[in-house]
């Protein structure tokens, strides 16, 4: 099986053979990969010890190693094609989701309302601060289904963004 | 009572300092009786106490905060003497005088202390006759237009700070005057929020400066001594996130005019017990008095380490009449200690507190590692109160020593099931201004962030993350896939799956 | 090499020791390389280690014994240091020659001190030429009858150790003339069977010994010290379980007699890094050598609490050709600590070792508490390796400080998943002799047992334990009976259940 | 429902209702027991913490509490009268089982062989050290399925006693 995997832009095009062999652009490397229960995970590379935490949200693979956090992409072969045609690598959602329970405070985004990655959002209190919460990407607010005053479970949906016109093309 | 002889206490408070008072009086042989809300009923402070006995619901004003209902169970459990811990009713002044005129001992100062250096204006009253030095600034009840007089006179940059105020909470800076009524605004709302007071002053903000307070502990034969300061200039929006005793920028001649400055501050108000005296000190080490904390703080134990004293002990000790058993001013510290907070909160969302079950936790250990806590494999962190998982601290003989095993202990320990900051505390250690001891308390958050590191990582260390994402991509697709139809091949084939593994199939 | 630079040490060890080593090395910022069995994949020390190599099977043998895979191993990583932990090759002298002459720094004394010292005979010859006091005994290499001569010489009781010996292996305490035969091909048999050699003498046995030692530093540029004793007089079958320093019997004139002596006997050997000389103490103080130990010890976590020297660091400083960082002999420790060793063997069943996996840990922490370990809660202890969990050591201004501190350690610990000692420390613990320091090395063997406690249990709390137990009962009728069938009753009715419970579900 | 445990040869007479209240010889108490997960169970009554590991065996209910382990035995109403009649309680298994794999170094037992409780009946050698595996109980050895030389597995049988023939009357 072939990958093709993107971490701060560079690009790593790694293989895993029938046999477990593991490639990676190109030379073989000795691999031992374990989990360790839960997102935690030990990784024997060519003698190196690490130990990672790994957890993966839409397309996002999140490593976290040597108290550093790595976003990375893993695609495959059908993906990185589909992304090659369409121009633009596959991108996270926007939406803003409750990170956990907490009283709504302030809501600073009217639906239609253009925002920019980092625009403060929401204000949500919890465990007795406040705090802002912000846009992950440029998009456009397409719904905002909580208001100021109200309670919110973990996970509710605060705000709804959708991708700007231009990045359809 | 303030001080007299007790033989139980109760703990008024939860989490990692219920269990850090319940031990020093285990140490001591005085039996505890903790008490706890709904959603702390399985926390180690109930089941390392004697004693305990539910109060309530999870919200504070529900349990931890009811003053007649803690009072009636020490009471009821025959416990004669009451340790607030921090936070909650511990500078409560009204609960203070409850506890004594209900005949028990209060483990803290006086109500009229508390009461004193709670007010930030008559704090800076009483030190000032002391000849503490005081940072220039306004009185409480003044009008928003006054409050931009006095601002214009003071000169910019000014803090707005709440009177009722601590933990950063209705404090904000100002730097240009157009920011003054909006920020006035935002302050005195949060402080209204936070306290039901939305009084609040104005005070010049010292660029540059660090943030360095003294220990001080006085018993009731009239002994006050200081055990030497603590580094506390790493914050982020006014919230300690670590601290290191000593300092780097305090040299003995500092120690000796702060330390004598501190005792002074703390005589002013006739002080009994545990406190510790906040200070500004500026690049050329001015230094003024900023508040005076009346109890037991968080980051107590790096003093604890470099001086030998349990403080929670001598708290203990004090309140039961006895004299403390520190007797001198400290001159030298003992080596060097650094704490740092462990939080739930996520350093790559803003620092957005986090919630859940902590799934697993592996604790750092061995020689110059301590860990306070009141968390385990499974404890729930619950939105209801403070984001402190656990307080990390190293000692070594040097900085540098104390530095290097800090940065192991960070290194070995594991939370997981929950957002937390050991990331920040990694990436801070790795900070060659932090190692250079180059930082103010405006450091973390104009100088320093979780997104640029000061050593970009190499590509081996890209390759190796590359690896791992690709393996864990590889591997949930495996499984998904043999949801759908069970593998062709033998799974055992596969060599990344580890020795280990294919052994215990 | 025996001493010299290097950049990357080989850890030629596991468990607790291997992870104390990578702490030391890592505190001094030097890179280590792990080795690893079979059933170590997951152990704390092949993830704590920057590199970690996989070298064979589960048995010793098989893996941690492999004299030429491990240096192999270490040409093959660029290590170019070998530190042996305690156990599997520390005391090889032929080991610690192989890897000088592969190039490698040996991180211990040279092969002729180990050889001396590990050949009980030659030790003796060795140190009685720098007039070190030795126990009566006879030469190695007797036969039966003469053995028998020589005991009757001696004079009964006598002890037969194996040459080879260690740990208790092919020890046996005689008594009475007529059981000498029988002790004899026992401590033989066992010899053989652990060493591969039944070569035994006889000794004097002290009756009402202590068991005391010294550990000593010596660098390469000529300067031998020693940082006091350690009292190890708990032991059951010649294995410690409970380690203190100082000592309550060591008065500053006999430390210095004593620490003067085990400097000799370092130096009878040209002894270079950390050792430890091992003595009897009889009532009237007069003290005797045992044996040197060429390693570091497992109980050397006291010294390092009462002296501020961390001894794996040392180790590594003094292989490095470097001076050692302390310069003087101890005079006066700074406090008192106490170790416990954490066994996984049931105290209730003979001390019966026992296997399992660690399915709940909880580690107790707060101030003056260390912990070293090389498991996790989801850590196998297999039948390959020692019983060793974990070392809980505790500091206290005074001995008295530091037993409330341990019984309070002991008290938080949770380890759940196989049978362990904690009970049995509890219960040392709590004994009056122990406390008031009234013991020797018979004291557990022959006065204290797990089933008569110095204090009955109260009535009180026998009532306590029938709660629990009839709660358990029922609650475990109750599933099974829902198993069967559905209760009738809504079970939220249950108080027992507990608030929490209820509001979970 | 009634229970009678015993412990220490000392008797509570538990009584838990069909509302959870708890009585013990008769006086009311305030009880709140929980498991903390396996065996660890906390339990509070009159205000008192206590924590306790609690397994059970055969007939048998060991709790640790404290730092000591007590053995207790706890009996419902019918369990009770049964061993009034049987004039005596009842009494776990005398069988030995292997505590954790191993090598057989010695079996000191014949089948048909009396033992007293406390004789030595198995030399087992694990984790480098011989360990002495003892008869729990007076009893006559029924059969060794096991012999000198045998690796044998955790829990595996290695030697059988039955009561004696005075104890069946």
């Amino acid at each position: 099986m072939k990958y093709t995997a993107i971490i701060n832009n560079e690009r790593f095009e790694i293989e895993i053979d029938h046999d477990g062999e593991v490639w990676v652009n190109g030379e073989a490397r000795d691999v031992d990969f374990l989990n360790l229960g839960g997102s935690l995970f030990s990784l024997i590379t060519e003698n190196k010890s690490f130990e990672a935490v790994i957890d993966d949200e839409d397309n996002r693979i999140d490593v976290m190693m040597g108290g550093r956090l790595y976003e990375t992409q893993v695609l495959d072969a059908r993906a990185m094609l589909l992304a090659q045609r369409r121009g633009s690598l596959p991108s996270g959602s926007g939406d803003i989701h409750a990170p956990m329970p907490g009283l709504i405070v302030e809501v600073k985004a009217l639906p239609g309302q253009a925002v920019t990655q980092g625009d403060t959002l929401v204000i949500l209190e919890s465990m007795k601060m406040q705090n802002e919460l912000k846009s992950p990407v440029d998009g456009v607010v397409a719904s905002v289904p909580v208001a100021a005053g109200q309670a919110v479970e973990k996970n509710a949906l605060l705000i709804e963004i959708s991708a700007p016109a231009e990045e359809d093309q | 009572m303030q001080t007299g002889p007790f033989n139980k206490i109760l703990v008024a408070n939860r989490g990692e300092i219920a269990v850090r008072i319940i031990r020093a009086a285990r140490d001591l042989g005085i039996p505890t009786v903790a008490v706890y809300s709904d959603v702390d009923r399985m926390a180690l402070h109930v089941r390392y106490a004697d004693e305990a006995v539910h109060i309530g619901g999870p919200r504070p004003a529900e349990s931890y905060l009811r003053m007649h209902k803690l009072i009636d169970v020490a009471r009821r459990t025959g416990a004669d003497a009451i340790h607030p811990g921090y936070g909650f009713l511990a500078e409560n002044a009204e609960f203070a005088g409850e506890v004594m005129a209900a005949g028990l001992v209060w483990i803290g100062p006086s109500p009229s202390a508390i009461a004193t250096m709670g007010d930030k204006q008559a704090a800076r009253t009483a030190v000032r006759r002391h000849n503490v030095p005081l940072i220039p600034g306004t009185e409480a009840g003044m009008p928003d237009e006054d409050l931009l007089q006095a601002a214009r006179r003071i000169g910019f940059p000014v803090l707005i700070k709440a009177v009722a105020g601590g933990g950063g909470k209705g404090m904000r800076p100002v730097r240009r005057e157009e920011d003054f009524a909006e920020a006035l605004a935002t302050a005195r709302r949060e402080a209204e929020s936070a306290f039901g007071n939305g009084d609040v002053y104005v005070e010049k903000l010292l660029e540059g400066a660090r943030h360095i307070e003294f220990q001080i502990l006085a018993d009731a034969h009239g002994n006050t001594i200081h055990l030497g300061e603590r580094e506390c200039s790493i914050q982020r929006r006014h919230q300690k996130l670590v601290e290191e005793a000593p300092s780097v920028f305090v040299d003995a001649d500092l120690r000796e005019k702060m330390g004598a400055m501190a005792i002074a501050a703390a005589e002013s108000v006739g002080y009994v017990n545990a406190g510790t005296i906040e200070c500004m000190v500026d690049r050329d080490k001015n230094f003024y008095f900023l508040e005076m904390n009346t109890r037991l703080q968080v980051e107590h134990p790096v003093t604890e380490l470099v001086t030998g004293v349990d403080l929670a002990k001598e708290q203990i000790r004090i309140a039961r009449g006895r004299r403390m058993g520190p007797q001198e001013n400290l001159l030298e510290p003992k080596g060097w200690a650094i704490e740092c907070r462990i939080n739930a909160e996520d350093p790559y969302a803003n620092f957005m507190p986090s919630t859940g079950q902590i799934s697993t936790m592996i604790l750092p250990n061995g020689p110059g590692v301590r860990v306070d806590s009141g968390v385990f494999s499974g404890s729930e962190i619950t939105p209801y109160y403070d984001s402190l998982i656990a307080k990390l601290i190293t000692w070594g003989e040097t900085r540098s020593e104390a530095m290097l095993r800090m940065r192991r202990a960070l290194s070995e320990y594991r939370i997981m099931g929950l957002k937390h900051n050991i990331p920040f505390h990694i990436n801070l250690l790795n900070s060659i201004s932090f190692i250079a001891g180059q930082f103010d308390t405006s450091f973390v958050e104009q100088r320093f962030n979780m997104h640029t590191y000061e050593q970009a990582p190499t590509s081996d260390e890209l390759e190796t993350v590359a690896i791992a994402a690709t393996m864990y991509a590889h591997h949930k697709r495996r499984l998904a896939s043999q949801v759908v139809a069970p593998a062709k091949r033998d799974a055992s084939n596969w060599k990344w799956m580890g020795r280990f593994e294919r052994m215990h199939r």
